[in-house]
């Protein structure tokens, strides 16, 4: 799991960074389009979208890391090959 | 509720299957056993499959001969046309890709795979498909109420669908959300029985990398589908209010929002593909590996790039809305994020073809419907790149071309990855085997048709042509004779293709009593669920077995054999 | 490869044509060099009697690198793709250029709306031209337009332009086009807004300068009278 | 490829998590992405209003409720607590479990007071977006208080009859505990 973490966190760091980027200029610019849309919640679409999008990946994240965490005190910290999330054991 | 007691003990070493004689009710109708509820949403599903393939027709007979009496339906008036297109939709995708795919397939497969004698909550997975079934009886309904069927799109955007004035169904939008929300409800029910089961029931020795993939996507799938139900269901309940009660939740004229219901709807709509792909995706991996001789090409791999669908299947989502008046500056974040996402799927695609390498392929029924579902799929999945890419999208937006490209992914989805794990499973599922010639006839009639249908609409899309328009005449420069031409030809495929479907029933129904008697492993696979007998009695296996070894140990040097059960001890 | 279906009339209508076709060649040589892998890989390794297949797992290095490679090169892609698509959206959606004329669009079921203004180039004066289904442009000048809707979802959809954006009740949506070439086009609703959805047609009509005058004297109301007394 | 390992042969794994809590802990989940939907839509549709509460609605009544969310928070501690007795000795439990029982009841007969009060200065379900969100929202997590004292009360039941099994309390408290700490997020952005 932590490979595919460290994976994951190199692939989307720089896509993340450029969408940072890409937004920021964005608002400094006040363009005339974001105006003329005059609807006071865009602030609320943006954090609810950012909110519903982070919510179920820290859930998940949450119970994964609570059952790994179990894992370790269950079995001890080596986990033992019936626990459900032990890492692979492959007996060369 | 959560059911803690298992409804039958767990099975005795030894000499399990004499269970006493059941009665036809509590083994048909009101089973527990997973393999029985497996095969009621399978026949649900398929029973939903052909109602959604007659509206298709009906459809398309009205778009390529506009104004005729299309024979079976008779005149297709604006209202039945938005009805049809609405319903073929929702059916598809409800009551027919999440039914088979992850239902009926999940509920077989799962404890079998896995080596156990049911699922953890028994009840709660009757429960499940009880009102699943419920849910098909209000659709039902839905057409028969007065007013007719609901016709706003199955994405059904407020206000057309929140308020009777404007889309003139009172009844029949109603009856549609509240079908919709129970069958969610079910999927959950289903889902969390999934989770829980492969989580805590697998056979002793089965560990994280010995699971089958196709067990792993369904489980993921089950968590994708778990979290993103929740605010669509949130959405029903406040669209059900508007609609009945008379709140103004969607209404800009009392405050309300009507882009907040695509909000809702694409947190969960978009996640929904992937809950269905990743199924299919599971499926063919289990049949190329057996055709094929070969253990998958980096287990692991595949595994890691179904984590990374899941996880950005849920930051994908506004590309639907790249058009509907959202912040200009959002879609940015979605392009960069759609586009991020065809990376672990073409990686997926990029390891079953890799698999094929060195292997020894045997091109059965199974084995040609899972290979045409990666030629179809990666269709499918290429020209969503110009859907996800925000400058593209603003030509391409509710045009043909959409429909097309969501055509070669839910279709190689849902109909072709239902085959290949049909005619794969089938011996085990009723224990005869399916006629192979019958199988092939039917699989070259459904192919090519099927690219028949949709190639020719990607071209109309591309001249600018919109969905869910029931009469292109109106439109005299845009429906030339050559692109009503096209449309012709993917009505007549359409047809042909329809046709070809009366094959596979013929072969199913003869099959199933008279097909040859299917040994315990006619294709000599290794996993767990072709070491019980065909078909599997209730309890599944004589004796629990154990495992000894990941599930694609094909062709493994200095073997006798080509492959090498999980559960062999040596 | 569009301009052939349906004609390119606006003026970032070739901007729109170049993204799709630089989609087009990236996606469609990998599209076609995967499919002929596939079925090579299929003709190649059929089963032969007394020929095992190979035992591979795909795990170590040297193998992984036939899926690493191919990913990072889509990957790659997606990078180029990812700038001309952020850069046509910026043009069309997010940056507005400064306006000669401004026109008011109107969805309702079933029928569009549209508000010119008249002589004096301002809308929201007497000498409005109203219009339903047909809308006047003059050719080469920057237009913005106001979309809204009256009841359901409607999408204003002009293929000539490549243009689409929905109309949403209780929001001005504002927008921009510049058209470039004369001509009468036919365009529809894109968002399905209930039985008459297929019958909401309308026309954009471009004209030359000239023919717009003319149009725009025979059409205003011209009563200056009217005009007198509303200012 | 010796992966030959000699396991011992059991019948069925020892599950991490019991499977009626697993279950439960799934079913949350869900039912918090259920919570989170609706919150962000209700943000949405205040950010669309110039003024909130809209005119001519009443103000929700913060302090009463205050003293509301009081009970439902002790509740969960006496649960806590009774989940604490049970592991020395189940019989122990039952009157904590009761007096969970008993503060949730409160919790919801108050919640109903509050209705009848708010529907006599004339929000209601219909009179705006306000009072919409509000029925919906404080009505959905009412019915999911409803559904967690029902299931407190057969744990009970089962407890005093001495056959309440560990796992069965532990999923049954798991979604008491999930009403009780939902409630303070939807005081916070609701009443507030």
């Amino acid at each position: 799991m932590g490979a595919v973490r460290r994976r994951l966190r190199t692939r989307l760091a720089g896509p993340l960074l450029a969408a940072a980027v890409l937004v920021a200029p964005g608002r400094a610019l006040a363009c005339a389009v974001c105006a003329a849309g005059e609807t006071n919640n865009r602030a609320e679409f943006i954090l609810t979208t950012a909110f519903m999008t982070a919510l179920p990946l820290l859930l998940v994240g949450g119970v994964v890391l609570y059952l790994r965490a179990r894992a370790r005190r269950v079995h001890g910290a080596p986990p033992s090959p019936t626990s459900a999330l032990e890492e692979p054991r492959r007996v060369a | 509720m959560a059911e803690t007691v298992p409804s039958h003990p767990p099975a005795p070493e030894e000499g399990h299957p004499h269970h006493e004689e059941m009665s036809f009710w509590s083994k048909y109708i009101f089973p527990l056993d997973h393999k029985m509820i497996g095969m009621q949403y399978l026949f649900t599903g398929i029973a939903m499959a052909m109602v959604g393939g007659f509206f298709a027709y009906t459809f398309r007979m009205q778009l390529a001969f506009p104004g005729i009496e299309v024979p079976g339906w008779g005149l297709v008036s604006p209202a039945d046309y938005n009805a049809l297109v609405t319903n073929h939709g929702a059916i598809m995708i409800f009551w027919v890709a999440m039914p088979v795919l992850i239902a009926a397939f999940g509920n077989f497969l799962i404890p079998l795979m896995i080596g156990c004698d049911d699922m953890v909550f028994p009840r709660i997975n009757r429960l499940s498909y009880q009102i699943f079934f419920l849910s098909v009886l209000v659709l039902i309904a839905s057409f028969l109420v007065e007013g007719g069927a609901f016709g706003g799109a199955w994405t059904a955007y407020p206000p057309l669908s929140a308020k009777a004035e404007y889309s003139l169904t009172p009844l029949g939008s109603s009856l549609w959300l509240l079908a919709v929300a129970l069958e969610f409800v079910a999927f959950l029910l289903g889902g969390i029985n999934f989770i829980t089961t492969a989580m805590n029931s697998r056979a002793p020795g089965m560990k994280m990398y010995d699971i089958p993939i196709v067990v792993w996507m369904i489980v993921l799938a089950s968590i994708m589908f778990m979290l993103s139900v929740g605010p669509l269901v949130a959405g029903a309940v406040m669209l059900f209010f508007d609609q009945q009660l008379g709140t103004g939740f969607f209404d800009p004229a009392r405050g309300g929002d009507p882009v907040l219901w695509q909000h809702l709807f694409w947190f969960f709509g978009h996640p929904e593909v992937y809950v269905v792909l990743l199924p299919a995706m599971g499926i063919v991996a289990e049949i190329i590996t057996v055709f094929a001789r070969k253990k998958l090409f980096a287990y692991k791999t595949v595994l890691y790039t179904a984590f990374g669908t899941g996880i950005l299947s849920f930051t994908v989502w506004a590309h639907h809305q790249f058009v509907a008046g959202i912040d200009p500056r959002m879609a940015h974040i979605f392009t960069i994020t759609t586009l991020l996402i065809s990376v672990p799927i073409a990686e997926m695609c990029f390891v079953y073809i890799a698999t094929l390498y060195g292997g020894s392929i045997r091109l059965t029924t199974p084995m040609l419907w899972a290979l045409a579902f990666i030629a179809e799929f990666l269709i499918g999945g290429v020209t969503g790149i110009f859907l996800g890419a925000s400058g593209a999208d603003i030509y391409f937006h509710d045009s043909y071309f959409v429909l097309a490209h969501f055509h070669y992914t839910f279709f190689p989805i849902a109909i072709i990855g239902f085959y290949a794990g049909i005619t794969y499973w089938f011996p085990k599922m009723f224990g005869r085997m399916l006629d192979d010639r019958l199988g092939k006839i039917h699989f070259w009639g459904t192919i090519i048709p099927f690219n028949g249908i949709f190639l020719p609409l990607f071209i109309l899309g591309l001249a600018g042509q919109h969905r869910r328009i029931y009469n292109y005449e109106h439109f005299p420069e845009l429906a030339t004779p050559e692109l009503q031409a096209l449309r012709v030809l993917a009505t007549v495929s359409l047809l042909v293709m329809l046709g070809f479907q009366l094959v596979f029933l013929v072969n199913f129904v003869r099959s199933l009593r008279r097909g040859e008697k299917a040994p315990q492993n006619p294709w000599k696979a290794n996993t767990l669920e072709w070491q019980a007998p065909s078909p599997p009695p209730h309890g599944n296996f004589a004796t629990l077995p154990t495992v000894y070894r990941g599930p694609y140990e094909y062709s493994v040097p200095g073997r006798a054999e080509d492959y090498w059960p999980q559960n062999a001890p040596e | 490869m569009i301009e052939r279906l349906v004609a390119s009339a606006s003026s970032y209508a070739p901007d729109i044509d170049g993204l799709i076709l630089l989609i087009a060649v990236l996606v469609g040589f990998w599209f076609l060099l995967t499919e002929a892998v596939f079925f090579w890989l299929i003709l190649r390794f059929r089963a032969r009697d007394g020929q095992r297949a190979e035992y591979i797992t795909g795990e170590e290095k040297s193998q992984k690198r036939w899926i690493t490679i191919p990913h990072l090169l889509v990957l790659v892609c997606d990078i180029f793709i990812v700038v001309g698509a952020v850069r046509v959206w910026y043009e069309v959606k997010q940056h507005l250029p400064e306006a000669q004329q401004t026109v008011r669009v109107i969805g309702q079921q079933w029928a569009w709306s549209f508000v010119h203004p008249g002589p004096d180039g301002r809308l929201d004066t007497a000498d409005d031209i109203k219009t339903v289904d047909e809308l006047h442009l003059q050719k080469d000048v920057t237009y913005h337009f106001e979309l809204t809707s009256r009841d359901v979802l409607h999408s204003l959809s002009i293929p000539v332009f490549r243009l689409r954006q929905d109309a949403i009740p209780g929001r001005v949506i504002r927008g921009w086009f510049r058209p470039t070439k004369t001509g009468v086009h036919d365009f529809q609703c894109a968002e399905i807004c209930g039985i008459g959805h297929g019958i909401m047609a309308a026309r954009v009509i471009i004209e030359t300068p000239d023919e717009h005058a003319a149009w725009m004297a025979e059409h205003a109301p011209t009563t200056s009278l009217a005009a007198a007394a509303v200012r | 490829m010796g992966k030959v390992v000699a396991l011992p042969v059991r019948p069925r794994r020892e599950p991490l998590l019991p499977n009626g809590v697993l279950g439960m802990l799934l079913f949350v989940l869900a039912e918090i992405m259920l919570f989170a939907g609706l919150i962000s839509a209700f943000l949405v549709v205040k950010g669309l209003a110039v003024e909130w509460p809209p005119v001519g609605q009443p103000r929700l009544p913060v302090e009463e409720t205050a003293f509301n969310t009081g009970a439902l928070l002790l509740s969960g501690a006496a649960l806590a607590w009774a989940q604490a007795r049970f592991r020395r000795a189940p019989s122990t439990a039952l009157r904590p479990v009761l007096l969970a029982v008993a503060l949730g009841g409160l919790f919801v007969c108050f919640q109903g007071v509050e209705w009848v009060g708010l529907v006599r200065e004339g929000l209601t379900l219909r009179s705006s977006t306000h009072g919409s969100f509000f029925y919906l929202i404080v009505g959905l997590h009412a019915l999911h208080a409803v559904a967690a004292i029902l299931a407190l009360g057969w744990a009970a039941l089962r407890l005093a009859e001495g056959r309440l099994r560990q796992d069965t309390f532990a999923s049954v408290q798991l979604f008491w505990y999930f009403v009780v700490g939902l409630w303070p997020i939807l005081y916070w952005q609701v009443y507030f």
